[in-house]
């Protein structure tokens, strides 16, 4: 009986969270930020060097070979850094669709060149996860894709996307097909990048599983798992900016801090996020060793955390006052990340709705 | 009990309505408000009454008597037109009364016309970084040197001094009074050498608000508003004129209808948001808020018309109206799923990224000018007569 | 433009108010309570007195012929004093049913005994109401009625029920029909009397009305509304009773008034209390005056003011500490007395489920 | 990761499973615990290491060494056999392991034998009426008299002190000693002569718990544990056992499960409340916090394995639970519409009228044993290092 982080875990997190404050201190996130980089080629390659990117991919592919809880691990380092990479789509959804429904030939193309940060993947499933908003969907019919696909993650940087047909049906496209737009999607988060993607008889590869169903909710679960671990790295930043903001701040002749209010709203933050750890801990767990609640778990973790992550980033900004208004300490990067990862892959309400599915409530 | 405004209003409603239909077409168009198109407006507001409505005439105003609900009606009918109401801004709502009420006869000359006429725009230096909530702490220091003052420090939370010509600044001259006191209310150019305007951008992105440093500002001492060492006094006269600055009566009123309408159209696998339950019954428990706000909006407005104080019921308008405006935003962004982080110039951007600049701006709001945290302990002070907190030992 | 009340309604408003502070202290609560007396006699003689149970019954049946804003404003006070008599069935729906739908000779029977006080009308409509839950649900046939009514309001000291059958008819019964079985439901307010009513084969008198829809729908308007108005006098009264009791109650050296983290619990409840008062006077009078709005507000009233009413309820009993989870200072009855309220005609979700349909959402 | 028990635990656990397959029929049932009952299913459980399993042999114990698995497992058999634990009351749970820590060998000898078979029950005399969160301010006075105290004062919230045969009790012998100190920490009869138990009624109606009035009450000096004036520090000890108490370790996950089987089962109008969406939403916000709650319990126990302090995670447990708990009941009444309100023994009545009297109950956990303030100020200082209040100056 053991609920922990085994030592490797523990290490390997602590590897990428230290390396992150290296390379990807504020000042990095603020310049990527404004220069709309989505994969700022630095930390990439840091992240690359020690492993990040193939996380989960075997190890016969060139990656870590290592479970969703570490990329939940990692996902919240990064969360907690706001780093601008591709992760949750390019490095979970991804490598775990072509390890669940692609043929040998397919794995050997992406997957050594995802795990050695060469080659980025996108992932437009927001369809499935979230629902079809204006128009949006894709038909597939001989090998071509036709309409478009709103949302797909990670997509600034890709070279090919995984996309998901009305059908749930899984489709490889190259970033270059000539007959693929891809229209990138402004968001408040600017370190990450979503687009539209127009299809226009535009070629595709289907991915071989012959039942893509079982496939694309792994993935969906799994992104859910990858946000919301984002969103426990972020919230858990933001409280810790709150409690040295306010040992610092003195208004009144006294450091806020030490105003009953202020410890109360610190107090509430904490309380809050700190048992959001432990599910997300057993979600990442349940992924490989509980399958009946599975889907259940991510589903909880990314509803739970969306709600939590909600009131963390809001309250952490209020204990900065004005200063957590402004630009100037860099606050809003963690609260528009929380924003962001709250409505993709499905927003609270959303998800919540699969999960009374998933109990067969519904 | 009794919501009709009477014959008498329902007469001068039929005013406005019939003044916004023949000139309307002169306004300023959203996009293309320039200075000139803005001033010529003005003017002719005021020359009918419509804005600068209660200045004396010998100060450029329309001389009228105050009269709460005929400002009411005015700012329903221009909202209701969708015409741009007359200019409200710092100077306009904060400066001019406060010269009304404590500037001498010729600071009123000088100050009064230009500023209503939008020929004079004034910024407001009263925040600094170090004293936020606590505004009597502030540290800009006017030094002496022989009829002048030099001014040292930093202001911040400016709005529109990039544009302004004028500032209305609280500055410490006694350094070694009490906090309250030494401090002086001065009026200076925006063009005096030693002043650096730099914006400062906030979480929308936008830089909607500027930091001010004063470098050795030299302003004679004769721009003084009040007496010397009195500008702390003088300051909360001027805050309290701050909620005279009109604008849509019942902005919250407004969102809500842009929310049900976006609650009919948007669909999700084509559903449309109105027929989801989850979605209805926090729409529902929004609008109850909106409707008691403006109820209680009435509430007060009667108060007013009565001369009675506000008390508690006034207290608590800016923490629940805030967060209620807040909460409105947050609605729109949930409801819109991925849609409702798109911001800027996005494709399939709705509401132009207003939800998400609202949602962050109103944050602001509930931080600034007075903290959720600082109106609390206002309402239980003041509202509430709770004991205040004990002062510190050390 | 005048949004208060009159000086009329505000000297009655405070009549009942001292009236009940003077003949329904505390102890004579508990007292009620203890003997479950839901009709005190002495409470129910001094309100009848100065016509509180007539008050819009019309003068001509010896009423006093106001509005059903000034009934609110009586239920305020008596949700103020938690004063055991009942109210909002007895002298609102009923009497609403009888002037809506009664025929003159039904009038004239009932409406001058209810004024003055001699009977007490109990109202069976949860099931239109609410939702018919346990099965319940009344049948009526020539002059007949089978099956059971759930939670008929102010049932315990009742004359004659006023019941709606499954289609929305209306029905007068005798309490004392041989076939009628009352059963008292023992509920956590004991200052109040609700019933289930099982008729069978009862004989019932039908109100003549032609169109009985109308009718019912003012009168669960009306009722909402008066339960709402109960909690607004309840949440008041404990908000006085918290900030009083922080200002003597000492601990730390202090008292707890002077803490922050008490002062903003206080605050948090008058501000969210203070509205309420606004949407229930304007409830009142959308009642008479803005009929489109009628059935929508007094249903937002209902909702709001038990949602409301919850936190206030909750949030002063916590600034009372131990004290307030004990009997001693009494403080429950008011808690308790939201607690009903709450439940009664619909609870929020229920009623707000209605607003929707009011606006043609659902 | 590893959620398995392991071998030597699972054969443990089949160990527990055995003995309740061939004893459970000795266990007193509910409604029908006599004092003989319960005193002879101890007995067993005591024999069998099931109860007092960590207490040495030589004070009537069975001398394992503490394992928290263990411990664990049995609680989770019991309840899933719906067999009753051993007895769980204040004087087992908290005097017993301080008299282990601090008492006397004397003490022990007389005492801890007694106590555990359900011979002698204790009730606890800390909280006053004027002291609340504040328990070091306690007035409750021993006076010296020969080599007695007198004892003056009372004491609240003392469950169990009407059925009580023992009192261990704080009271202030060294009046003139700052507030922690002073404190001396006594064992005495409640049939001492001067002893009057008032019934405290709650809110549910219920008298869990009671007044104690002391009136010249004798007590011989020698029956201090622990030193003179250290009745403070005595007493930290104790409450550091609080938590030693077993109970059902996943009761908030026992309460979802019965609010699902309700809302699969109630319906309104014939509608299931599992098939409104609005109950459904609430129900699955509900369901993940319990389950967090759940795994962040696992995440404590594997801490405790391991020795490690639980820091952050264990102070936020009780703030997170108790509240966690009260919503679950109030969910339950909501849905249940006016079935919710029914209270006592009327018909209709579901779960026994337990909902609306956890309901209840819970709100005086949020609020005792160190209210929700007191625990936010308390995770903030110790869990997150924020600054103590300073000092009122007056």
């Amino acid at each position: 009986m053991e609920f922990c982080l085994s030592n490797d875990q523990a290490m390997m997190q602590e590897t990428i969270q230290r390396t992150l404050e290296r390379v990807c201190p504020l000042e990095r996130v603020r310049q990527a930020a404004a220069s709309h980089e989505t994969r700022a080629a630095d930390v990439w390659a840091a992240l690359t060097e020690i492993g990040v990117p193939g996380l989960i991919i075997p190890e016969e592919h060139g990656g870590v070979g290592l479970t969703l809880l570490d990329a939940a691990l990692a996902a919240e380092a990064l969360g907690r850094s706001v780093a601008p990479v591709p992760f949750a789509a390019s490095a979970v959804m991804a490598p775990l669709a072509l390890m669940g429904a692609g043929s040998p030939a397919q794995q050997a193309e992406w997957l050594p060149r995802l795990a050695a940060g060469e080659a980025v993947a996108g992932v437009a499933v927001a369809e499935h996860a979230s629902g079809a908003r204006d128009g949006a969907g894709v038909a597939a019919a001989n090998g071509r894709l036709s309409g478009k696909a709103l949302f797909a993650l990670d997509a600034g940087a890709a070279d090919v996307f995984v996309v998901a047909d009305r059908a749930g049906g899984l489709h490889l496209v190259s970033a270059d097909a000539p007959s693929l737009t891809r229209t990138a999607l402004t968001s408040i988060d600017a370190t990450r990048s979503i687009a539209e993607l127009d299809f226009a008889d535009t070629p595709a590869e289907p991915l071989a599983a012959r039942d893509p169903a079982p496939v694309l909710r792994r993935m969906i679960d799994a992104g859910r798992l990858a946000l919301a671990a984002d969103i426990l790295g972020a919230g858990q930043r933001m409280i810790e900016k709150a409690v040295d903001y306010a040992a610092e701040r003195r208004q009144f002749g006294r450091v806020i801090g030490s105003f009953q209010a202020v410890k109360h709203l610190c107090a509430e933050m904490a309380a809050e996020l700190e048992p959001c750890r432990a599910l997300i801990w057993y979600a990442g767990y349940a992924f490989d060793e509980d399958a009946e609640r599975a889907s259940l778990m991510a589903a909880h973790a990314k509803a739970h955390l969306s709600e939590v992550g909600t009131f963390v980033a809001r309250t952490a900004t209020e204990v900065h006052g004005g200063m957590g208004f402004t630009d100037l300490l860099g606050l809003h990067y963690w609260f528009k990340r929380v924003g962001f990862d709250r409505q993709m892959l499905g927003g609270p309400e959303r998800v919540r709705q699969d999960a009374a599915a998933f109990q067969g409530w519904a | 009990m009794d919501l009709a405004y009477g014959p008498k209003y329902e007469a001068f409603r039929d005013e406005v309505r019939a003044f916004l239909a023949a000139h309307k077409d002169q306004a300023p168009r959203g996009g293309e408000q320039t200075m000139a198109g803005g001033r010529a407006w003005q003017k002719l507001l005021i020359e009918h009454g419509y804005a600068a409505r209660t200045i004396p005439r010998a100060y450029g105003g329309y001389g009228a008597e105050p009269d709460i609900l005929e400002s009411r009606i005015i700012a329903e009918e221009f909202v209701a037109a969708g015409a741009p109401m007359g200019m409200a801004n710092q100077g306009i709502s904060m400066l001019v009364p406060t010269l009304l009420e404590l500037g001498t006869e010729e600071q009123r000359k000088q100050w009064i016309g230009p500023t209503i006429r939008g020929e004079v725009i004034w910024c407001q230096g009263y925040s600094e970084p170090g004293s936020g909530s606590d505004l009597a702490s502030l540290k800009t220091r006017a030094s002496e040197d022989g009829d002048d003052f030099l001014i040292n420090g930093q202001k911040i939370w400016t709005s529109t001094a990039h544009l302004a010509d004028m500032i209305f600044c609280l500055v410490r001259t006694e350094p070694d009074a009490p906090k309250h006191q030494g401090i002086s209310y001065l009026l200076f150019s925006m063009k005096t050498p030693g002043i650096e305007v730099r914006p400062l951008v906030t979480m929308t992105g936008a830089a909607e608000f500027n930091e001010v440093f004063f470098t050795d500002v030299r302003v004679p001492k004769s721009q003084i508003v009040g007496e010397r060492g009195q500008g702390w006094q003088v300051a909360n006269a001027t805050l309290k004129h701050e909620r005279g600055m009109l604008g849509d009566p019942n902005q919250a009123g407004s969102r809500l209808k842009a929310l049900i309408e976006l609650a009919r159209t948007e669909t999700v696998g084509g559903e449309r948001l109105i027929d989801n339950p989850v979605w209805r019954d926090r729409l529902l428990k929004l609008q109850a808020r909106v409707y008691a706000m403006e109820f209680h909006g009435l509430r007060l407005l009667t108060g007013r018309l009565k001369g009675e104080a506000p008390g508690l019921p006034g207290l608590i308008v800016k923490l629940m109206g805030c967060e209620l405006n807040h909460q409105l935003a947050a609605f729109a962004i949930d409801a819109l799923g991925e849609l409702g982080v798109l911001y800027g110039e996005s494709p399939h951007l709705r509401n132009h990224g207003n939800w998400q600049r609202n949602y962050m701006f109103d944050l602001g709001l509930i931080i600034g000018g007075g903290t959720a945290q600082i109106q609390k302990n206002i309402i239980s002070e003041r509202g509430l007569g709770m004991p205040r907190e004990p002062k510190p030992a050390s």
